[in-house]
């Protein structure tokens, strides 16, 4: 048991490494762009190299290299802090999979290297204001006329939207029968006429999801991805390749942030860690977040042994989140009265805390509930029975929606 | 046994549920949420003119002369709209201060302003990041003249008198006077203006004994804090409702989700928690009431627990409504951000953990 | 607001504490008797007093008073540390209202009277092993033959079957209509042939139940209560009549052993009590006591004012039982590595905290799980909907059970 | 990254775990539980055959010479079963005391007779109730011979050697030579024998230099905290398997408990703590193996997380097992018993959350 790569790994990592150190551009070089801009030809530049996309096929420039190579690519990507990354997460991880397994050859000609060379940025449009934890009682409706498909509906918590050159869409063709068989899939582009985009502004402040209105929304039929009727199991592909989180994820609140807020600040005159109730909520802190590191071991080991990541990653997310609210919480508590205070220039860490605090909420939602969480665990990974589904079989529109 | 409001009281309670619902729907919070106001004058004036600023003050002093329960009343109908108006500042610490420790003289200058919304009074104790302690503070008065800066004191930019702990006695400043600079800090509850407020030199009057200054100020938290879990436990009651209405509207795979034990359960916790904070807050109405020996027990307890679990169910109502509870639009957030600022304006949780504690090893001794 | 009685409670309390005071036996009269002599001794004497079964109707010789006064008159009793109350709970409590609802004449002018003055003791004979939380799915069978009927099963958790005299028993009559349906409700004698009693030792080392076991066990069709099939609605009448516990219960530990005992050991040479992060533990515990205390002084306003007590007195078990584990643990853990000794020569309040906790594992499920506590909060207090139920309508012998 | 036990340890795992299933079923530790004697006589011989008590012992001391990974997958395995012998006593600390303080004359002396079996080891620091401190030991050594009560003393009865810790040093004494009487105290876990130790005038070793006592009783605690972990997580581990085939095939209106959410997140729970104290216990059993300057950190924070995890799913495996649960006939007492024994026989949770905080602090000045 050691922390070691394998020879195979360090040679890989030593490359990655030796790329990365001599293209990684400087902020000089990237001056006056703007984060699309630079998130842009970082992307290219990597593609060019054949540094993008590292699992992708040969045959689109990539380098078809194995899980834990990505793993490491990864990990030294993530050393050089001023790379702006994520904007092409969606397209890369969830669109280009599912096209890869359900599109034409000439669609997939057409696209992945414009995917994998960062030219086109996409978006997935699946949640909906009804649907939530329940993602196929969608209700978006696609109608067929002559080539086409008209689109009218709405769509939600849609990351980049506005940003976005294409979108994968999972609408209902029929609702007379059972949810998951009435869906049809397609990908449209996002400057199609009748698609409206609004952001939606979140109680931390930011605005990192949109609503996406279809009013009329033409799509041709050759932008269609599996049958008529088989959305579902198209959008399984998608969802399968949700990209697994290795370890907890990242936190804007860690231990070591509440434990040097605790050393400045006092309690009955003392400094807070020397108070035992402190050091008592700090310690389980520091254990939970060390588990998820040595989970996170555990799982790249595995990785490099082979194994696919599996639903106990949901333990990162499940553990995460609340531990984020709880631990931005106990810190304005230290702070005493002045704990509220969000002024960056007054607050500590310029407001991390209560940013955290803030954003926490959305955390414990966004990418699948605490509770949905759970039920994976419960179900997938411990593999317990699901609850009685009351849905089941039933035509669509016969569902109880309580509305 | 009657530990339960009276019918005057239940009236009352009615009646402000009714006012409040005309004049403080979710829109009135969220205009100064979205805005740039401290807080919502309109409404303020209002409740003045209710009498509610007036209740506990003697008809002496120009109040109605009512007793705690009725006050309790009114904080709890308060924190279930989480009302935009500076009423803990300027009633549950101010007008209690002056009640407490003030001379004839100052209750005669202060109380009658204070009930007519003529003025509106405030609390400032914090100078800082952390527990204050009576050693630590660093403002002081030198012949009646007030020097230092606090930071931040709660509706701070709107209010006209202040009562401040210095480190040689608890003061009453007059901040439409001279030597008080105050500039508007932004806390997480937008719909709530706080301030920093330095004093340089402003004239100050000692409430009370200048060297009981700590232990006056000690008692004022006890008192204030009953006032402050009403507030509170109004505030984790209405999220609560909130969570329960959305769960059982909302549906998923076929039912509502207030038909999942995950739901229910988590419904049921809130109820647990909120319900024994209420109890508790009783006994610290009585306690408050009554002036009782157990007034610091009482009143740790009830905060404690209304602390708690006004953080639960403002958490868990987000949590209840999925997606849309932690977005602007939805009314959720009121309740998270009011949750957590009334923690921390009279001290946090593990602070009154502490004095819970402190206050039992107190009463065993005596 | 205040603690005080009505002037009409105020005599009532009076009354009764003079009573009391005039006739508890002492000790020293008491002298040689076991725990049910003592126990019947002091319900004759309340009985021939008229303090027997204070709300019963006053042809069986009681005084028909009210809830108030009932609790009124249970809290003096209680005074009295050396009474050997409980015995009765089940048979006054259950059986006699399940009697007074459904018996006749003849059945109740027999039986009540000797139940109010302690000359019969009564068992309930409800759960069965397959039961548990759902305990109408009961399968103990009768038959009819004659003029009797044949019982044949097993119950489970009857407390005080090996005392009783007589015990209320539901069956069932026909396996093949719905659950709630088919099932027939008696009362039995505790002598009759085919019927077994054994103790089941609980990991605390008490036996405080029994399983009863019938074969073959003949009843007359008089000791039917309701009709054939309606055993449910009976069963209903005995459940609601469940003794409502006002107020929290009383736990083994509570708030003040801990306290004492935190001030009695050390943490790094110092009282354990000035440790900050044992103040917080007993601060929070120290809360829901007070809370539960307050909580049970408005349910005794409202019944003081006429109101029945309701579903919203489970919140003392839901919050009571995991507090008096957690507690009991916290109090082993204070003690650190002598904290599992259990010799009460050398454990603190001769091992109260030991038992505390290998008794509350049952605290947490005799009488309703945890789990169907928050339940009926859910659903009967806050009004959330039941679980879909797969058992409805269909006939109990065709419910899935898993075995 | 190579974070995951080789394919020996997995065989070993094997091995231990067929070798437990035979010689340590569920009537075994009945046994123990019911009856008078103090261990399992015949299955601790066993354990000695199949050299778990010899595995990190050198060879040259008559042990195998393996590797702490090697020891892991022994502990959780026998945490596993729950088995009623006194190997963290023998294994985790006396040899482990020996092994890290012992001169080669010690060693020799007993390490060979700890590997075969020929004696059983135990440790004993506590005097009484609350955490013990080098300032508040009575137990004394002065020439040579060592004076005082310790108690509890695990496997106290059946112990051959002692390592014990005084206040002047850390000594070796043979328990069954003169000036040490044995009195068997009960404890919750009936599975295991506890005793009170007198010692008067017993002859005591030196084990390193006195002067370092208390330190070294400090890394002993360390090293053992890891090992104690990871048979903890072997019983919560069981504990979550039994309420899961149990919740599978107990039904409750028509349908497995298993498929209810209140016992599916109880359920998840416990996978997740457990799986967050395994983790910690591989970092542990890392540092243990390398003796790494993270061992302080790496054992409190191992030993942490497999308390809470162990008690959870101890008390939660009862909770889902309802009525049958806490009847002595049921297996699961096995485990909440053993969670509490184990919990506090090398201090509590709280000892060790306070351990790791000053750990850190440690590390961070390091």
């Amino acid at each position: 048991m050691d922390f070691k790569d394998t020879p195979e790994e360090a040679q890989f990592r030593e490359e990655a490494r030796a790329w990365l150190t001599d293209n990684v551009p400087t902020e000089a070089e990237m001056e006056g762009l703007d984060f699309m801009e630079r998130a842009k030809l970082w992307q290219k530049s990597k593609y060019e190299a054949g540094w993008a996309c590292l699992r992708w096929p040969k045959k689109y420039g990539c380098k078809e290299a194995t899980a834990i190579e990505q793993v490491i690519w990864n990990q030294e990507e993530a050393k050089f802090s001023n790379l702006p990354l994520g904007v092409f997460g969606i397209g890369q991880g969830m669109a280009a999979p599912t096209l890869m397994t359900w599109a034409s050859d000439e669609v997939t000609d057409r696209f992945i290297p414009r995917l994998a060379s960062g030219e086109d940025v996409w978006c997935q449009l699946f949640s909906e204001p009804a649907g939530g934890s329940d993602l196929a009682a969608l209700r978006t409706k696609c109608e067929r006329d002559g080539d086409d498909w008209v689109i009218n509906g709405q769509k939600i918590w849609t990351s980049g939207a506005h940003y976005s050159d294409w979108g994968i869409l999972v609408t209902r063709s029929d609702p007379s029968v059972p949810k998951h068989k009435g869906l049809t899939y397609f990908f449209l582009d996002m400057k199609s006429p009748g698609v409206e985009i609004k952001p939606i502004k979140q109680i931390s402040g930011d605005a990192n999801f949109n609503e996406v209105y279809f009013t009329d929304v033409r799509i041709p039929d050759s932008q269609r991805l599996g049958e008529v009727g088989q959305g579902w199991q198209v959008s399984i592909t998608t969802l399968m390749n949700e990209r697994a989180s290795i370890g907890g994820g990242s936190s804007p609140v860690r231990f070591s942030s509440l434990f040097e807020l605790a050393q400045k600040v006092n309690i009955d005159g003392k400094p807070a860690i020397e108070d035992s109730s402190v050091r008592a909520k700090l310690a389980d802190w520091y254990c939970q977040e060390s588990g998820l590191k040595y989970t996170g071991y555990r799982s790249m080991t595995a990785l490099s042994q082979g194994a696919v990541p599996g639903p106990e990653n949901s333990i990162g997310k499940l553990v995460g989140a609340p531990k984020t609210q709880d631990m931005a919480s106990f810190a304005m508590d230290l702070l005493e009265m002045s704990g509220a205070v969000w002024d960056p220039e007054f607050a500590p860490e310029a407001g991390l805390f209560q940013q955290a605090f803030m954003g926490a909420p959305g955390g414990r939602i966004a990418g699948g509930t605490d509770e949905i969480m759970a039920n994976i665990i419960a179900e997938r990974v411990l593999g317990l029975p699901q609850e009685p589904r009351l849905d089941k079989g039933i035509p669509f529109s016969e569902v109880p929606t309580g509305s | 046994m009657n530990f339960e409001f009276n019918e005057d009281q239940n009236l009352l309670r009615e009646q402000a549920q009714g006012f409040l619902a005309d004049n403080c729907p979710p829109a009135a919070v969220r205009a100064v949420l979205d805005g740039d106001a401290e807080y919502d004058a309109d409404l303020w004036q209002k409740i003045v003119e209710m009498g509610y600023t007036a209740t506990v003050i003697p008809e002496e002093f120009g109040g109605l002369g009512l007793s705690y329960l009725e006050l309790s009343v009114i904080a709890e109908e308060l924190g279930r709209v989480a009302a935009p108006v500076p009423f803990s500042s300027s009633v549950y610490l101010a007008t209690e201060a002056i009640l407490m420790a003030g001379s004839q003289e100052q209750k005669e200058a202060w109380l009658p302003k204070l009930a007519a919304g003529e003025a509106i009074g405030t609390f400032a104790l914090s100078e800082g990041h952390g527990r204050a302690t009576a050693e630590e503070l660093q403002t002081s008065v030198s012949d009646g003249a007030l020097t230092g800066t606090k930071i931040p004191v709660a509706d701070g930019g709107i209010a006209n008198v202040a009562v401040v702990v210095a480190s040689n006695g608890l003061y009453l400043v007059d901040l439409d006077g001279a030597g008080a600079e105050r500039e508007s800090v932004r806390t997480l509850d937008f719909a709530r203006g706080h301030s920093r407020i330095d004093f340089n030199g402003a004239p100050a009057e000692a409430l009370g004994d200048p060297s009981d200054g700590w232990a006056l100020t000690q008692k004022l938290l006890d008192r204030a804090a009953v006032l402050f879990a009403w507030e509170q436990v109004g505030g984790a009651q209405a999220s609560l409702e909130m969570a329960k209405e959305y769960a059982l509207g909302r549906y998923a795979f076929g039912r509502p989700i207030a038909s999942y034990q995950a739901i229910k359960h988590k419904l049921a916790d809130m109820y647990v928690k909120n319900t024994l904070a209420r109890s508790n807050c009783y006994f610290g109405a009585w306690a408050l009431d009554t002036d009782a020996a157990e007034l610091p027990i009482a009143a740790a307890t009830a905060r404690v627990s209304s602390t708690q679990a006004f953080y639960y169910a403002s958490k868990e109502n987000i949590q209840t409504h999925g997606g849309m509870g932690f977005t602007w639009e939805f009314d959720c957030q009121f309740y998270y951000r009011r949750a957590k600022l009334l923690s921390v304006n009279l001290g946090s949780e593990s602070m009154w953990q502490s004095r819970l504690i402190t206050a039992v090893e107190q009463s065993n001794a005596a």
